[in-house]
């Protein structure tokens, strides 16, 4: 079965046919196994599926070995899904590009990656995928190395997501390191049986869960290592839906999930995982309702997802954090293409100053985006609402009120942001010039995808609808994940009890706030365009602030990136290497030589002197002789 | 009884090629480069041969050959590889024929000397791994010096008289220093055993036993020798300029197998005579490696000419070697002799690639590049597995050494602390920073420069010196159980020693 | 006083004077000239040792081919004559008169507390044995015939040598 | 009368120490040549007396030696001498300072 994730890397020229088939193969397989194992009773769905030993030292046993379970079930379909119809769109997106294969290529590639990082059953397999994926990412962002981008070229932003996730990775090894020493294996199913039977202490498992939470920070862009993401909009978009959107960002909630009996047992990374969660997801959708660039507006929205999901995971709702992990998958995969979409049509134009009025030239992607964006705000019923509604139920339950409040705010902003977005591209008057610029809808092979990605964000939060409505079924989804769950939740043991009131309560106070979030971007924004300006101009400050992302990037350079390079370059290699220590040497060096060259001066090279030095010598010796005799 | 002389064989075969060559007229240069090639294949065939033959079950020294040579003091010829060794000679003999066809076109002056010091190079670099007795060690270590000498010094860049000369200094007074703690340990231990001796396994036997204070100073007088080879941080200058100044072949083998001699004689020599002063020093020495891990990645970051960056990015990989040595747990030694294996094949390869283009442009300028991966997309790809490699992307060799070096000293009771492995963990962003960011300076970006623009794309030979090593990187990655099988129970060893050394009978 | 001790007395002076006046001559020909009044009395001495055949042999070798090749040689090059004793760098020079002067209070120091006369008295016909061209003859061709090889190949290597050195091509 | 064995032991240092004064102080490489023969043979004085007043042949054969090989390093040493003073012009020792790197 997994032959057919590892023979994806081709590089035949604009077949790219071959590319999204080999995805569509494994999405077939993926689905094939799906219901294999719906077949099979609960206890019996993990199953692990062992290739070769990798490492195996010492005490270390490391194999490439695959593990089936609920929850990689889950993931390996959204990925494989999501990433089947992305490679669809790519054909048409991409066409006519000079390196058409090399996208497919390295797409092929970051499947196979996120697979391994997916399936893997030992956390080394893991960081491998998590690695790859990273790579990938690094690749795809620059795929379009000679552009320019902001200062300098798209390459700096792929290194720059690269070196962030690198941080976040180094979180991750130390984390698993710990594990190793903790428990000695590094095999899941090892770890987590013995995470319940060892007596370990507290601090142990909040020190683990940290450290594999900075690595779900860099990967997962949550602050402070989220820096990357909105940079990593530069490269091309169907990349930033597949990578940036719907999986790789996703991999750290995926991470948190599946350790999250280590998690569980450290309420202290909880409560972090929470505070960071909820303060990312309020902090990015305050930067996100300011920014002009269309994929920049998504990007900041995604991260404010990954961090709605980490507070679910903070909250101890693993499955419904994972729900929100395919229903964002979808959406956003929605939201991205569809921003593809329209930045294809409008010649690479990404400012959405520049649009306005496009739903008449291209009505398929405005309908799709529309799909996406009521989702995002959480209106039912379509899937955002019963995801995001889940997770501020339980933050309300599990943690407290203050998450709630901020989660609902944040969700107020998001469906403000995202319809500023809709409105200011697709209604209003047209912004550009009609003479120059042609709008016009996109090809089929990239609407289509559209369509499908849209059916699934409005009708993908059926399966997991709340107990509340469902009666007696329960939660579908969560039901199907309980087993990898089961031992994180008992060990929790919150679910205190409230009322099927309270629930009501929240869920409509929730939907009054997207409604009104909806209608204030409508009414700025359709009604009264001045009234933006009129806020920008009185909050100068503020937006200001907001626009320039608060300043991190240049926080960041200033405090951390300049520095190192300036002392490493003007002290450590001009000054220490090269004075200090080659200064010793070669002060050594030339002590030595000095010291000679004056002993030299009895060399005078004439040989009646040596034969005088000589003469004395004999002198010496004979007195020595005769003294001794 | 008929394998025990395979060793022997392995070593006369390149001085048997080298004396062949002399007698061949210098006028014919093309005959002296097949040669050359095709003594260093014979020699890698053996070589293979030998590996194929190797016992990895086997813990003790195997194709031990010995007689008497210097009668009056004791001395043996004795030669014999376990399975530290046993890598490092493959790796050797492998690099020797990649680096001769690499410098096919970019040596041009005196082809037959450069040849014959290749195989000359070769020939004192196998005799250091494979010699168990002291003094024949030592006549290989400073034999090899020589060769390396008159290599950096004829073939080398503009300034290769001075980093000759700096590089046989500093080497220099590192094995004098070694030399004279040879000549105390025997002497200490013919105290022990009756008789003056310099054969390693005897020596293996008694110089544990030594006290505290004597094995420190031998420790020191070892290790600095070795520090330097390493080199570990503040003995660090000379590489640089070696590095810069040599030729593509020089660099290559100074690289990936010189620098090794350092490591390995830690291994062989330090930990298992002087376990105490080991044990003792470790922490120290571990602080110092780590510092060259993180100040060679920085100092790395900031260099403008793409060998020196390399070559700092050596002192950074090396320093963990020492830290995976130093740890001291099965897994961080493994680790630290797979990257031995990684760092040869992987900075071997960035300095083949550095080495091909410069010979195109005539610079090493970061700044003269930007942009070249449109016209040259196979050398940009090359140069993209390489650098992952070297960054430690897990699948390609590179993570496997990193990884076990990190987790062996997050665990290791020597070190004791986590802070050893949190440190040195940063040398993994590090590298990440320095390497990508070279990549995407030279590779990535505009086409800054007109003059680059008729860059031509790698030539068939020099894709087929990179695609061996290119193999080995991935095979590492993936399936590394291949190599750490054969060094698995050397390893074993040798923490046996450090840890539960030979007591002292009572008499 | 028998002939013995006259004749010693005579060739000793002879030896010591001309000894001295070869180091001091300034004209370089000329020293070599007192140096071979020197050879020729030391072969004088030799025969009062009853050595004949060094003593022939000095005459020869020394005495004629060597110094015939010094005066060559001199004669070839045609140097100059030297500045006076004490003209060039005096104190150096007094400075290696006294040191050679201590050597020989060393070696006499020496000679006389060893005092051999009391252990080794000369038995004449003992002596005159020893000396003859057939002892010497009989003593070179059988015991020590491989010396004489060797001291052959040696000179002919000095001869291709100086051959070589000499040449006008020689740098 | 006898001659006593120490006059010509001391006759023989007499020589000898000419010989070094020569050395010491010739600037004439000619000369300083011939001062080395002067020492050459005051040595070979004491062996032929050795030789004669023990009776026995070996001193002499010595001497012999001896001088063959001065007969070599006479040969030798003009030849340099002579190739020396072709390159520097002088056979002044003192002007002849090639040993000096």
């Amino acid at each position: 079965m997994n032959g057919a994730f590892g023979s994806k890397i081709k590089n035949e020229k604009v077949i790219g046919i071959i590319g999204s088939g080999a995805i569509g193969l494994s999405f077939l397989v993926v689905v094939f196994a799906f219901f294999e194992t719906l077949s099979l009773p609960a206890e019996q769905r993990t199953h692990i599926v062992d290739l070769f030993t990798w490492l195996k030292v010492g005490g270390l046993n490391v194999s490439i070995a695959y593990q089936v379970d609920q929850l990689s079930l889950v993931m390996a379909l959204i990925v494989t899904g999501v990433g089947f119809v992305i490679h669809v769109y790519s054909i048409g997106y991409m066409h006519g590009d000079k390196a058409f294969w090399r996208f497919f290529a390295y797409l092929n590639l970051f499947i196979f990656a996120m697979m391994n990082l997916i399936l893997a059953d030992n956390f080394v397999l893991m960081f491998l995928g998590w690695e790859g994926v990273g790579l990938c990412s690094y690749l795809l962002i620059g795929f379009w190395y000679d552009k320019d981008f902001e200062k300098s070229t798209i390459s700096a932003a792929g290194l720059k997501a690269f070196i962030v996730n690198r941080i976040g990775d180094v979180g991750f090894l130390l984390g698993m390191f710990l594990i190793y020493l903790v428990f000695n294996s590094l095999n899941f199913a090892e770890v987590f049986s013995r995470a319940t039977t060892f007596h370990i202490s507290e601090h142990i498992f909040t020190l683990i869960a940290i450290f594999l939470f900075i690595g779900a920070t860099g990967k997962s862009a949550q602050i402070p290592l989220y820096v990357w993401l909105p940079d990593a909009m530069a490269g091309p978009t169907p990349v930033s839906a597949l990578i940036h959107a719907a999986t790789m960002v996703t991999a750290g909630v995926y991470m948190v999930a599946r350790t999250s009996i280590i998690f569980a047992s450290a309420p202290t990374a909880m409560m972090i995982v929470a505070v960071i969660g909820v303060f990312t997801a309020f902090f990015a959708a305050t930067i996100g309702m300011v920014q002009n660039d269309i994929k920049k507006v998504l990007a900041y929205s995604t991260i404010s997802q990954l961090g709605y999901m980490f507070l679910a995971m903070g909250a101890g709702a693993f499955s419904a954090g994972i729900f929100h992990v395919m229903t964002h998958a979808f959406f956003k995969a929605l939201l991205f293409l569809g921003a593809g979409s329209v930045i294809h049509s409008m010649h690479e134009q990404q400012d959405i100053r520049h649009y306005g009025g496009l739903k008449k030239y291209m009505p398929i992607t405005y309908g799709t985006f529309l799909v996406a964006a009521i989702a995002i705000s959480g209106v039912p019923p379509l899937s955002g609402f019963f995801s995001k509604d889940e997770i501020l139920w339980y933050s309300y339950t599990n943690i407290g009120f203050v998450f709630w409040l901020i989660g609902v705010i944040t969700a107020v902003m998001t469906a403000f942001y995202m319809f500023r977005l809709q409105f200011l591209t697709f209604h209003g008057k047209s912004r550009f010039d009609e003479k120059k610029t042609h709008p016009h809808e996109s090809p089929k092979v990239m609407t289509i995808p559209l369509i499908i990605l849209a059916i699934l964000a409005a009708i993908g939060g059926f399966i997991g609808i709340p107990a509340l409505f469902s009666g007696e079924h329960g939660n579908l989804f969560h039901s199907w994940l309980e087993p990898v769950f089961k031992s994180a939740e008992l060990k929790l043991s919150y679910f205190g009890s409230h009322s099927h009131f309270e629930e009501y309560l929240f869920m409509i106070i929730s939907i009054i706030g997207a409604v009104a979030g909806i209608l204030a971007a409508g009414y700025i924004y359709l009604r009264q365009p001045q009234v933006a300006d009129r806020l920008s101009t009185r909050f100068k400050s503020i937006y200001r602030l907001l626009l320039n992302k608060y300043y991190v990037d240049e926080a960041y350079d200033a405090t951390v990136v300049n520095p190192l390079v300036n002392t490493s370059k003007s002290f450590l290699w001009k000054i220490f290497d090269s004075k200090i220590i080659d200064g010793f040497i070669n002060g050594v060096a030339s002590w030595i030589g000095n010291l000679s060259s004056l002993i030299r001066k009895i060399q005078t090279g004439v040989v009646q002197s040596y034969a005088l030095v000589m003469m004395i010598g004999i002198l010496i010796a004979l007195f020595w002789i005769i003294m001794s005799l | 009884m008929e394998n025990s002389l395979l060793l022997t064989y392995l070593l006369l075969i390149p001085v048997a090629g080298s004396l062949i060559l002399l007698f061949i007229k210098a006028g014919n240069e093309k005959l002296i480069k097949y040669f050359g090639l095709f003594v260093s294949t014979i020699v890698f065939l053996l070589s293979i041969y030998i590996y194929f033959n190797f016992d990895s079950d086997n813990s003790s020294f195997q194709f031990v050959h010995q007689f008497k040579w210097i009668e009056t003091l004791n001395i043996h010829y004795k030669v014999g590889i376990d399975g530290m060794s046993m890598l490092l000679v493959v790796l050797t003999t492998f690099l020797t024929p990649l680096t001769l066809i690499s410098s096919w076109s970019s040596v041009k002056k005196k082809v037959k000397e450069f040849t014959f010091f290749m195989l000359f190079l070769e020939v004192g670099m196998l005799g250091v791994f494979v010699s168990l007795d002291l003094f024949l060690f030592y006549i290989f270590w400073e034999a090899m010096l020589i060769p390396m000498y008159f290599i950096i010094g004829i073939w080398g860049g503009e300034r290769r008289i001075y980093a000759a000369v700096k590089f046989f200094i500093y080497t220099m007074a590192g094995s004098l220093l070694m030399l004279v703690a040879i000549i105390w340990l025997a002497i200490h231990a013919s105290n022990y055993l009756g008789v003056f001796t310099t054969d390693l396994e005897q020596l293996y036997e008694v110089a544990p036993l030594f006290d505290q204070s004597t094995q420190n100073y031998l420790f020191l007088a070892f290790g600095i020798s070795f520090a330097i080879k390493v080199p570990l941080f503040p003995f660090h200058t000379w590489l640089p300029d070696a590095h810069v100044e040599a030729p593509t072949a020089g660099s290559v083998i100074l690289a990936g197998v010189l620098l090794k001699m350092g490591t390995y004689g830690f291994l062989r020599y330090n930990l298992p005579l002087f376990p105490a002063a080991s044990t003792h020093f470790a922490s120290f020495i571990s602080i110092l490696a780590i510092i060259g891990i993180i100040y060679g990645a920085l100092v790395a970051m900031v260099q403008t000419d793409m060998k020196k960056l390399v070559a700092y990015s050596s002192v950074a990989h090396l320093g963990f070697v020492i830290l995976g040595i130093f740890a001291l747990t099965p897994e961080s030694v493994q680790g630290a002799i797979i990257q031995m294996i990684n760092h040869g094949l992987s900075t071997g390869a960035l300095f083949l690639l550095v080495g091909f283009i410069y010979e195109r442009t005539h610079t090493r300028e970061i700044s003269y590049y930007g942009g070249i991966a449109r016209i040259v997309p196979v050398y940009s790809f090359f140069l993209m597995v390489v650098s992952l490699s070297s960054v430690g992307l897990p699948g390609l060799n590179g993570f496997v050494g990193e990884f076990l070096i990190l987790l062996g000293s997050f665990k290791s009771g020597v070190l004791n602390s986590w802070w050893y492995a949190g440190f040195a963990a940063t040398g993994v962003i590090l590298a990440a920073v320095y390497l990508l960011w070279m990549y995407k300076r030279v590779v990535f970006g505009k086409i800054v420069n007109p003059k680059i623009e008729d860059l031509t794309d790698l030539n068939k030979r020099e894709v087929f010196v990179l695609v061996p090593i290119i193999i080995f990187i991935v095979w590492i990655g993936v399936y590394p159980s291949t190599f750490l099988n054969v060094s698995e129970k050397t390893t074993g060893k040798i923490i046996q020693q450090v840890q539960n050394p030979p007591k002292a009978e009572l008499k | 006083m028998n002939l013995e001790v006259i004749l010693f007395a005579i060739f000793a002076l002879v030896c010591i004077s001309s000894s001295i006046l070869m180091v001091t001559r300034r004209n370089p020909v000329i020293s070599a000239l007192f140096l071979v009044v020197n050879f020729a009395s030391l072969a004088g001495l030799y025969l009062t040792l009853n050595a004949q055949f060094i003593a022939v042999a000095q005459v020869i070798v020394y005495a004629g081919a060597i110094m015939v090749f010094f005066l060559f040689v001199i004669m070839l090059i045609n140097p100059a004559k030297e500045k006076k004793f004490l003209e060039y760098k005096p104190q150096l020079k007094i400075f290696a008169l006294v040191i050679a002067f201590l050597v020989f209070v060393q070696i006499a120091y020496i000679i006389f507390i060893a005092h051999p006369s009391n252990d080794v008295t000369r038995d004449v016909a003992q002596s005159v044995k020893a000396g003859t061209v057939e002892q010497i003859g009989r003593q070179l061709f059988t015991n020590y015939v491989l010396p004489v090889e060797a001291v052959g190949y040696l000179l002919l290597s000095a001869a291709i040598g100086a051959l070589v050195l000499a040449k006008k091509k020689f740098q | 009368m006898q001659i006593p064995i120490e006059y010509y032991l001391i006759l023989s240092a007499i020589m000898f120490s000419t010989g070094v004064a020569g050395v010491l102080i010739r600037r004439n490489a000619i000369v300083v040549f011939m001062s080395v023969e002067l020492m050459l043979n005051s040595a070979n004085l004491t062996l032929v007396t050795f030789s004669s007043y023990l009776g026995n042949s070996i001193g002499q054969i010595f001497v012999f030696f001896v001088m063959a090989v001065a007969a070599a390093e006479a040969a030798v040493g003009l030849a340099i001498i002579i190739a020396l003073f072709r390159n520097k012009l002088t056979v002044n020792i003192d002007e002849i300072n090639i040993f000096k790197w």
